[in-house]
């Protein structure tokens, strides 16, 4: 199995160097100086110093997967793509250049190379949703840098919860003029609204993909919203696809000591999502629609 | 500085622990490697409870986030007796600091067999008796009466010699006479405290958003409740109490050993920061620097009489 | 949207009150001048407890902010029975909405003479019971006990016709049991939480920082301890229940209605903001227009059974 | 009595217009377009939306003598001087132009008009120590409007907790090229360090006017830390000098609500300092040093 990188002992404070839009979402950018090279699939636990709040939330530190990574002269820059819904999502959002981001990680067990996810597979279908794209990204560079073949679908409700496009861009993002990134021929999208590609669900082009061809020499990777990640479990359990599918649950702590996170077994017991996940075989859980996950 | 004390005939280096249940020290482990051991920030482990059988833990979510805290309903999930003294006791006896073993059952003769199996372990330092369970027999909550709390030590004492700490519950109107239960039971010292009683309901169907229905609340929101305890506790008993509840800093710490804690612990603070018990232990240690101490205990150093 | 009740045969316009002892509507005229009458933002409004005889309070500094909470060690100043029916009971009745006198005393014959003296009065619609007084016979404090209350009640209950609410203690194991005692003596409705006792220490010399010694925890930190005190009550008693503890917005207010509260009292959030109880109200009208309902009461909802 | 000005009823959001540095203190102003014109000695409670933070304080809002007033086209600008003393006081000096300051008042009694302090009194004496300085701003520039003669004595404890001089200026504050205020005959300083006017105590200035001529045709205002209240209530006392202190103790919500402001009344009971004081004729207290009040 491809290896987790593990994290510096400890929660440490970051720079916040760049905190821009991107469609409905927004994309944050930290320098870590003191931590290795996340793997695709792991994530940090994040704080700022505006959590507690009037209202007193949030008290906890939030999860968020790693979307890009960039060696930076004194450190790593690390980029997360988020959405504002809720308080700590909304802190995280107003952050400005300048300030600091408190961060654990990397955190959890990463995606599997494909070779290991799935030996004989010819080629990779990454298929995300909403902000579950956020992973999707870091792990199409890797997967390209290895000269693995692969179909990226992303799939979004409407055009305020849309955004990230430009992490899986050819044209380098924020070209002037505003204009929409050019994306690669691997990228499909779908949206509930028709704003961008097939009007409907990301899992429909899945479905047409895993009846055509190419699904006999594929293997799957997910992330996005709970529904949508049952559906992908559904069309691949049927299909015989192997997949792995990086999950949410509410953590507390994100290392394994609060026991918060957990996602039921397939046959009984359960999994602690942050330290066993968040990135899972499909084939080991009972079901993707993990009871307090988000959105 | 040197913050070392005896603890019920154990030496700890430092009198900052973690709260059972707050800081799995074998899945930290995979998390940080061989960091963990290197800087673990406790200064004897204690484990997070286990029990007769194994347990699965109560269905999710068990999380909610309160202002200054959270609830949890985590269920006490758990290898069981067995699982746990093959799998887990040899990765945590290999921890640079002694081992305090938390048990609960549901029966005065289930935690008779866990008391004697732990404690019969070399490995094992001490046993925290987690008495926050419905009894199966009274249907009382032991820890929340004197009397169960007195015959359940009465059964345990003679099991081992080795140091039976009583973590109380917050869930009663007297914590103290239950300490002093404890007390007159054998127990070497007394824990407190552990959450309270809480609920939370999803805001939009209102239905309990815990899958246990209920939890317990931790965190800052309960630190005055929590220091109030240890106070009362602390002057109506002769053994050494630990003191935890929203404890996050230095400042707190102290607070926590001046009204007569002999150790604190650290529980849901970890949860935000895995070091955070380290930034305690050393504001601890430049608080006392500041009053010109060079070491502990504190008790004693104001009057806190009410 | 009609936010209109009937609370134990008051006729009130919607389901939020005052926590005794948290907006002094007489200062606050002197603060507000008449807006306060025009925009009162209480149903009912319940006073600050009186006592039989005067009381100065507690020495300063008598309030301790704590993380989303505070500690307040007040000490029920008030004017005593003479002093509250000639001064206040008079500015209270000017007030547009219905007069709830909360009173405590340290025996139950005095209790015996608040209630019969201010009961008699036609100026006041209710009466709540501070049941959190140790009783100078029995030294225990008699919320915390099921007979004490049931023997309180026995003596009460037979001198007015007029509502009687009891206001519960958390500070017990079970407060449940404590409801049904005070609903079997014949009380008319219950009321909770009050304040979690707890303690604060002055940060630089752990003297205790409260002139009292100790206090009462309130506001947001305890609203899931409150939330659960609440539904468990309203699970055992067939009496009104009224829901505080925390309550900041409308959000929080129905989430105390779901879980069986027939109203719902702003404390701590009124210092904050001395109009958070009209906040909390229109909020409220807005999550029940939201979930396609017309007004109360919105308990059975949802199932919010654990 | 001089009338308390009401205050609406609950707390209303006005906008930051100006936050600059005064010596170690800060001036906070904000357009308050639905207030009245507060008196000197009145004091408003405020917070903001950092309030909460990682430590979950402050919670409650803080009381604020107002330092300045001016009827601005839209409202009334109101002037706060502030030291950055806790989680509270931290949290309205990183206040930014622009952004909202939640208010309630003006609360509380306010100075009395110099005829009904002394009716045969000629003169002023305001007594002002560290930020305690701040309501007598207000009270001299009203004090001045009506002809009273008047002498203002200013201590500060060294130059780290020193500013808001210029508030008392004759020449405008914030003058180019960083010049100190032009001070007006009338006001005299002190500091512990010497770094302004008589080193040491601003009750020995006091001291010396008692003595002098001009104790006899003489009232005191003062406000400033307990100790120094103390002090001037035991020099008037000694004179026989009507004097009023603004005082200040722990408050939850300002408006005589919680009684946590108790001051202990000369002759037994307690005052609640929102709605009775702040300001409170010096004869009528048993002690100026309350328990639990500030610095
Ligand atoms: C491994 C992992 C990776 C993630 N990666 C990303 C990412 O890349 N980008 C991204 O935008 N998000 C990501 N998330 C989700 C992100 O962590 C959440 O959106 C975030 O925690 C929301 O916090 P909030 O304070 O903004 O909202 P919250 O108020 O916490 O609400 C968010 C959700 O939490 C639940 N909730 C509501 N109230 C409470 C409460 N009081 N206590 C507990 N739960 C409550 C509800 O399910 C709600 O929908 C990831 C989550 C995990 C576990
Ligand atoms: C009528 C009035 C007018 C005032 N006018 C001004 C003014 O014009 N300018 C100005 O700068 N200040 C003024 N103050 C003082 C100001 O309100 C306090 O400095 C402020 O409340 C401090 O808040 P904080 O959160 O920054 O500090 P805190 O942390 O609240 O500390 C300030 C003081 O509060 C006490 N304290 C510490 N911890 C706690 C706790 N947990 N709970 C309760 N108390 C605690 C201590 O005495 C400490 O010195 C005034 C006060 C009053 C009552
Ligand atoms: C997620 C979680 C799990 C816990 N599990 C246990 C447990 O297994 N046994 C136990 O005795 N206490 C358990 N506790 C209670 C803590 O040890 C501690 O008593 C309590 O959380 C108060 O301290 P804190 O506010 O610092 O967290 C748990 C607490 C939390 C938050
Ligand atoms: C400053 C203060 C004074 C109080 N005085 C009384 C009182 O006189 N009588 C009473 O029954 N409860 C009193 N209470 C308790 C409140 O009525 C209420 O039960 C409690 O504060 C919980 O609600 P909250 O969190 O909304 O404040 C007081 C609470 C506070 C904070
Ligand atoms: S988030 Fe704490 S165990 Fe997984
Ligand atoms: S501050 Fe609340 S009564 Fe004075």
């Amino acid at each position: 199995m491809t290896e987790r990188v593990l994290a510096p002992f400890g929660r440490r404070r970051c720079e916040v160097v760049a905190n821009r839009a991107s469609g409905g979402y927004r994309i944050v950018s930290a320098l870590d100086r003191e931590g290795p090279e996340p793997r695709p699939g792991q994530f940090y636990m994040l704080a700022t110093d505006r959590w507690g709040g009037p209202g007193g939330r949030p008290y906890l530190p939030r999860a968020f997967s790693v979307a890009e990574v960039e060696r930076a002269g004194e450190g790593v820059r690390l980029d997360f793509l988020l959405e504002a819904v809720g308080p700590g999502t909304e802190a995280l959002a107003a952050l400005r250049e300048g300030e600091a981001l408190a961060i654990t990680g990397p955190l959890g067990r990463p995606f599997s190379a494909l070779g290991e996810l799935a030996p004989t597979a010819a080629g990779a279908i990454l298929v995300g949703g909403g902000i579950g794209i956020a992973p999707l990204a870091l792990l199409r560079r890797e997967l390209a840098a290895r000269g693995v073949a692969q179909r990226v679908l992303l799939g979004f409700r409407d055009r305020r919860h849309a955004g990230g496009l430009e992490l899986f861009a050819c044209s380098p993002a924020g070209s002037p003029g505003g204009r929409a990134p050019r994306m690669s021929s691997e990228v499909r999208t779908a949206s509930e609204d028709g704003h961008t590609g097939h009007q409907g669900y990301v899992t429909d082009l899945l479905a047409v993909l895993l009846e055509g061809d190419e699904a006999a020499g594929a293997a799957v990777y997910a992330c996005g919203p709970p529904a949508m990640l049952e559906a992908v479990r559904g069309l691949c359990a049927a299909g015989e696809v192997p997949a792995e599918l990086a999950m949410e649950a509410p953590m507390a702590c994100g290392f394994g000591s609060c026991f918060g996170c957990a996602v039921p077994l397939r046959g009984g017991g359960y999994l602690r999502l942050c330290v066993d996940g968040p990135v899972v075989g499909a084939d080991r859980i009972e079901t993707a629609l993990v009871a307090g996950s988000g959105h | 500085m040197d913050l070392g004390l005896d603890l019920c005939g154990l030496r700890l280096e430092h009198p900052i622990l973690n709260g059972s249940g707050t800081f799995d020290a074998i899945a930290a482990r995979r998390a940080f490697g061989d960091e963990l051991d290197a800087r673990l920030p406790f200064s004897l482990y204690v484990s997070k409870t286990i029990t007769p059988e194994p347990r699965a833990g109560n269905p999710a979510p068990r999380l909610y986030e309160t202002p200054a805290g959270m609830v949890n309903s985590i269920g006490l999930p758990n290898k069981g007796l067995a699982g746990f003294l093959d799998d887990d006791l040899p990765r945590l006896a290999a921890l640079p600091v002694p081992l305090c073993v938390s048990v609960m059952a549901p029966s005065r003769d289930g935690f008779g067999v866990l008391v004697e199996r732990v404690a019969g372990r070399v490995e094992v330092a001490a046993l925290e008796l987690n008495v926050s369970c419905p009894n199966v027999h009274s249907g009382l909550i032991v820890g929340e009466r004197p009397a169960e709390t007195l015959a359940l030590l009465g059964s345990l004492r003679p099991l081992t010699d080795k140091p039976l700490i009583v973590k109380l519950t917050p869930n009663c109107a007297d914590p103290a006479a239950v300490a002093r239960a404890a007390e007159e039971g054998g127990a070497d010292a007394v824990s407190l405290i552990n959450t309270l009683r809480a609920t939370a309901l999803e805001p939009r169907t209102l239905a309990p958003w815990l899958g246990a229905g209920s939890g317990g609340l931790s965190g800052p929101a309960i630190r005055s409740l929590a220091l109030d305890q240890v106070r009362r506790v602390a002057a109506e008993v002769s053994i050494p109490v630990v003191g935890m509840g929203g404890i996050e800093s230095g400042a707190d710490a102290l607070a926590m050993l001046s009204v007569g804690a002999s150790a604190v612990a650290v529980g849901t603070a970890s949860f935000r920061d895995p070091l955070a018990a380290e930034r305690v232990r050393s504001e601890l240690a430049a608080a006392l620097d500041l009053r010109g101490l060079s070491g502990l205990p504190v008790a004693g150093l104001v009057s806190t009489s009410s």
